[in-house]
């Protein structure tokens, strides 16, 4: 079986974003509103501006460090990009440190497993 | 009187006090077991400290409230003086042919503070810590032993033409704390997420294992608060007493299972220990008056009882995160109510005074809660807040969590410490130097 | 005979109650912590819905297959009536010196459920849970008390000139779980993923902890099942059975730690363990004609041939995820030869009759379950679909996680039901607004 | 004295030693849940080898150096041969009134294994296992009976004018332990990255749950520690004793709770459990002695004592865990100390008794177990590397996971073996076919 | 020191495959057989059009939404992408929905860390 | 709202590297040294020439095959690849087989969720 990767299929995008935990939740529907209820998630410790609030363990007060975020991961085609980044926004946004980021990737290819369907069709 | 059988009977009482102690563990096994991860220690705290608490009060004046002796009870109210006093020959089998003064005081202390435990659960995941502690002291040391009086103590339900009849305590050990509980919830409202949209959104506990830890070592202590409730060796009702106990609880278990699997179509587990639980609740009211079939019919009715309560507390929007209502405030009316439906006892004269006791009972011991949740919200306040609710209770009002290192190879790195970052902090980038 | 010692005497086999029931609650988390997660509920139900079953059972006709009385028993099937019903004098000590009625019921009860527990643990993480229950119910139902009379219950084994000992039922409680899980092991076969292209791959517990738990219970459920098996609060043979019992467990332990080396060379905690519960299960059919050289040796050789018949049980591809045949079976059957070897019973004459009651006993209870399943399989079917059992029984029979919260913060997300999507309703992408 | 009396009185000391068991479960979970998941199987490994080690050097020689008997009790040291060897009579009360010899030698020996298990959790986390285990044959055979005996088998602390006193064993069993520990800890130094640049870095337990099992288990297995070392079911003596330990138990709960929310300002709950075994630690050298207030007292001042201590030995750089030292060495000594101060003996004469004691006693065991810690570091080695360490004892020592399967799906599957791959071994790719 | 980042290095690609859990033991055995057993896994969790089986808590049910899945990430050169891509199609594929996706994307350097060896060499 | 993914703001990488769990303290300390006290991780399963520890359970012996290690996700500008890759390597490197690699990509966006300013500023 040959995949053909095409350098033209630039069309495809990776959204990486790390949000809030408690966010989540509320992400996730907002983008399934507009269409978009594909992605995958895992949780990481997120390390930036804020940091972990403070524990106590038999009278010794530390810190450790990282804050527990959930990462979305989502491809999406060109046009969805502006779409879903300005929900995330709407949706994730507090205003206090410690929101996240988004991070946009160029994706060169996409394949779908179970038909082995590529490109914008595999979405 | 012989003093061999003082000696025996004072063995058992002090096995009797091991059990009911136990089923604490239990408690804090099963309510943390249903809860979530985030609130575990939470919920650990306050199971630990309902042991001491209600030691402490009972030891300070509750046991004085609730068994004032002859000559200080009264009808609704009776008060002996304060602290626990040994008595003249409170050592010897002249207290009593069961028990010394010690043994007494320790096993009902045990007791009191079972009901407060029901109420923790019950309330879990969202109440502040302190407004709790506050809570069960007072209601530990107030409520708990003066109903516990109007029957045990000799008030005014146990004067009654036929008296009520409550062997070990359905109503005034499992109603009173389902009352509490009942009280509670209604004043702090749902978790968060819990009904969204008129939707119910079950929120599953971490640890099912731990739930059924905690369930196994109920029965175990049941056989001491049934078996002990004799208040002597007497072989064939203690005996006859743990039976009828294990069988309502068998019956639960095949009930709550079975009644479970016709309505929802799957073998869900919580439902059997439910199950086992709500035929203990059950037969507690008259494990001493009932013969073989009749535990098993309470056990099965209990059994299926509590699956229906689960189901339509949760329509009601009562939520209770460990079932502590389905299972200890229904169960506990279901098992008084069968004393006048089944068994040595069963008549109307007898379902008439079981409805008396679980109306008097229950109408002052909501009242009080109600009132004393009440006076707690208006002052310490009941619920913490959105985000401590969301973040978990561990974190915010124990500043720690209860596994911590799963899957936290980075976890044990410390740090200079920092509150939240105002904007105005945030640091200059530091120059990269390569 | 005093009425005191009576009391004393069904005191003493109340806490021998108490401490069998809590073998249970062993069980249940030993054999949950030695499967996977994904099993655990299930496991669990199991676990929990065996005391039910078997007190239930043995109510309903166990009691009188098992313990028919003089009148009824025959050599290999007695019956004195259905139900349990309290003999003239059945609370009293003309009943018998050491227990009630309802005390013998109650002690015999919870060794029924036992036996079925230990199948449930070697069936793990493959068998269909109602066909497990369905299996439960007729073997303790009639399989255990039948095989129980023979001995206990006055039968031919008790009978033999040289009688058959079996103290508190190596063979007649271990080895018949043993056997009705050796039954069920060949017809299920060994869990998807144990055996590859002719090589053994482990497949570990989720959780050392919760077995550790499990074995300190069970070795504390002994001093009942051994202790209580006295019959009696007797302090020199009580006392003799308990340290026996436990100086085995200590050798198991010694033993199973030690050979494990010697083969592995590594501290094999899972061999401590077995090695305990090894000593236990040897030393069970002789506890009360042992002396102190005699139960550590017992133990010590308990211990070493479990790390063989794990190791052989492997080999031979019977795939037992909690090593139940290397515990209950195989030492089952060492303990009751032990009986022939040392002690004060220890001869030839003594070694034939143990050699027939293992017999005996194997053959019928073997035979006996090996049908059951077979029945069972062709009717309800045994195993669960390949499928089920990879993404684990918990979710496909009980739609429940064991762990549901530990890393899952979108967990409690619900989101409108549905069930596995066909290609043709695949919705169409909503039109993005941007 | 009636038979029916010795056959109560050995019921409850049978009783008795199932609780001192559980307390062997208790420290199990209670240590395993304090320290990481890394090191779990590692500690569960120790824990359960204690029974098992403590049994067998009791049946060996330890009992008979323990307890030698008038006839070879020196003031010092005493020994009357090897091995247990039931005397004359020794199955009756002409043994002794509360007990038959096999009770007295297990209820002991369950006591004896439990102060080599306070070490376990100090050292944890950093020591070898084979080095450990070889400590705690020796610590257990040959110190501790020699302490023991120097009171409760008749040596000179039992004979001074003013007898030392010391009623379950604060000082010969708790601060035996710690004295144990506190050489140990010396010698080994602490974990790697508890103190980093002077600063200290707390390292969270993997599981809160677990330890707070452990501590109701301990709680409960005290009922059998100090109401079994009264020796006999007095009915008056045992039920007081019950009722003492349990108030200092919750009053070292409460203790500890407001202590800490005064230090650290938050509901800290691993000092809610310290003030709990703290309060228990404090009463049981004059549970027999002390009144209600007395109880009271103690167990407050021992679960602030507590806070203190666990402060404190962290900035002096003696990294323990577990918080051994501050429980059982700290407290161990304040209640013996609290026998001068309070209840029946109160008074100097007594005080200075206390001090020569826990002088004596302190001043042996350190000694003991600082040559014996000193010995083994020289030949065996104490401290795994540093690699070990990092990784955990777990797969180092035992190959072995305490979780195996959480969150691991890849987890079972097995691979050709390999260890560590050098840079000459590495494979060249293989050719790449499309 | 200096790490040269070429920008001519685009040889290496990133492939990411999302899959079945239950898959994943084979699938990572027969990349291994091709001669690429070196990978990177964590679990996430899948949302996508199939959804995560229904579960019922005392007496409810409800839908937790995701899917538990698999993904593996490996760095392989241009000509290895097309062998892997197709193992993992043979292997992976049910075609039942929920079979997952495979993404690939551009990879700038490569570093091993032990040697600090890069491009290809560090593979 | 409109977010303008410029085809220009190729200035940020995204760096990720997968090192030794035991490691990341350290890498995370010294990063932050270096200013850069920034990023994600999260635990995955690493597949490599180095296999893991074989284990034994009930006296069979076996090989999980995969080692844990931690992966550190990381944006950063252009010029701060370098000394973040240094950086790693000087703490990471052990020169025992298994201590992992560094994977450089494009980035094309970054966007900060908080206040949704995007490119350097965001980081
Ligand atoms: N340079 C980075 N690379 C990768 N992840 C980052 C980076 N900077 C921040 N993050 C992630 O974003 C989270 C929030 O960042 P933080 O700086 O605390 O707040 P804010 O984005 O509101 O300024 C961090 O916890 C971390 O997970
Ligand atoms: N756009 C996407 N971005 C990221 N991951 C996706 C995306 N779409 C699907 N996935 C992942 O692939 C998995 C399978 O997708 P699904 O749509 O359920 O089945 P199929 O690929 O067979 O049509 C999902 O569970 C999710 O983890
Ligand atoms: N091609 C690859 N793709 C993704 N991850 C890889 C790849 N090769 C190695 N890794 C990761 O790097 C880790 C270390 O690699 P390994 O080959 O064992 O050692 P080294 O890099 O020292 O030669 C592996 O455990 C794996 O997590």
């Amino acid at each position: 079986m040959k995949i053909s990767v095409k350098p033209d299929a630039k069309l495809m995008k990776k959204i990486e974003a790390i949000i809030r935990t408690s966010k989540f939740e509320e992400v996730y529907e907002a983008l399934a509103e507009i269409g978009i209820p594909f992605m995958s998630t895992y949780d990481v410790k997120g390390f930036g501006l804020e940091h972990g609030s403070s524990q106590v363990y038999r009278g010794t007060s530390y810190n450790v460090g990282f804050i527990p975020r959930t990462k979305i991961e989502l491809i999406a085609t060109d046009d969805q990009v502006d779409p879903v980044v300005s929900t995330i926004l709407k949706i994730a946004t507090t205003g206090k440190v410690g929101d996240g980021k988004i991070f946009i990737m160029d994706l060169e290819e996409v394949i779908r497993i179970r038909t082995g369907e590529i490109g914008e069709m595999a979405l | 009187m012989s003093q061999e059988l003082f000696v025996i009977n004072n063995v058992w009482m002090m096995v009797s006090i091991f059990l009911v102690f136990v089923m604490h563990l239990g408690f804090a096994t099963l309510e943390s077991g249903l809860a979530r991860s985030k609130n575990t220690v939470n919920i650990l705290f306050k199971n630990s400290m309902m042991p001491p608490i209600g030691l402490l009060m009972y030891a300070l004046w509750g046991f004085s409230l609730m068994y004032p002796g002859a000559d200080f009870a009264g009808k609704v109210f009776g008060f002996s003086g304060w602290g626990i006093n040994l008595p003249e020959g409170g050592e010897t089998s002249s207290y009593n042919a069961g028990y010394t003064f010690w043994t007494d005081f320790l096993f009902q202390g045990m007791f009191a503070a079972t009901c407060a435990t029901i109420v923790s659960g019950a309330v879990a995941e969202r109440i502040k810590l302190a407004t709790f502690l506050v809570f069960s002291v007072v209601f530990v040391g107030l409520c708990y032993p003066i109903v516990g009086m109007w029957k045990w103590g000799g008030g005014f339900l146990n004067t009654l033409s036929t008296p009520f009849y409550d062997f070990a305590g359905s109503t005034i050990v499992h109603s009173v704390g389902g009352w509490g509980a009942l009280a509670g919830i209604l004043l702090l409202g749902p978790r968060i997420g819990k009904y969204v949209n008129g939707k119910i959104k079950p929120i599953p506990g971490h640890s099912i294992p731990m739930a059924t830890i905690g369930v196994f070592i109920l029965w175990l202590g049941w056989f001491g608060f049934n078996g002990g409730s004799v208040l002597s060796a007497a072989p064939g009702a203690v005996s006859r007493v743990l039976v009828m106990t294990s069988l309502a609880a068998a019956a639960g278990a095949v009930g709550g299972c079975l009644f479970s699997y016709l309505l929802f179509k799957t073998g869900d587990f919580t439902m059997v220990l439910n199950g086992i639980l709500a035929g203990l609740v059950g037969i507690t009211a008259g494990a001493d008056q009932m013969g073989v079939v009749d535990s098993v019919i309470i056990g099965l009715v209990a059994g299926s009882l509590v699956v229906v309560a689960v189901t339509v507390f949760d329509k009601l929007k009562v939520d209770d995160p460990v079932g502590a209502l389905s299972v200890h405030l229904v169960c506990g009316i279901w098992g008084t109510l069968a004393v006048g439906f089944f068994g040595n006892l069963a008549g109307t004269p007898q379902l008439i005074s079981q409805l008396i006791g679980i109306g008097a009972v229950g109408g002052f011991t909501f009242a009080f809660a109600f009132v004393l949740w009440w006076v707690l919200k208006m002052t310490m306040g009941l619920r913490v807040s959105e985000r401590e609710e969301m973040e978990g209770l561990d974190i915010h009002e124990h500043k720690m969590h209860a596994y911590p290192d799963i899957n936290s190879p980075g976890y044990e790195m410390s740090m200079p410490e920092k509150e939240e970052v105002l904007e105005a902090d945030l640091p200059k980038r530091a120059p990269i130097t390569a």
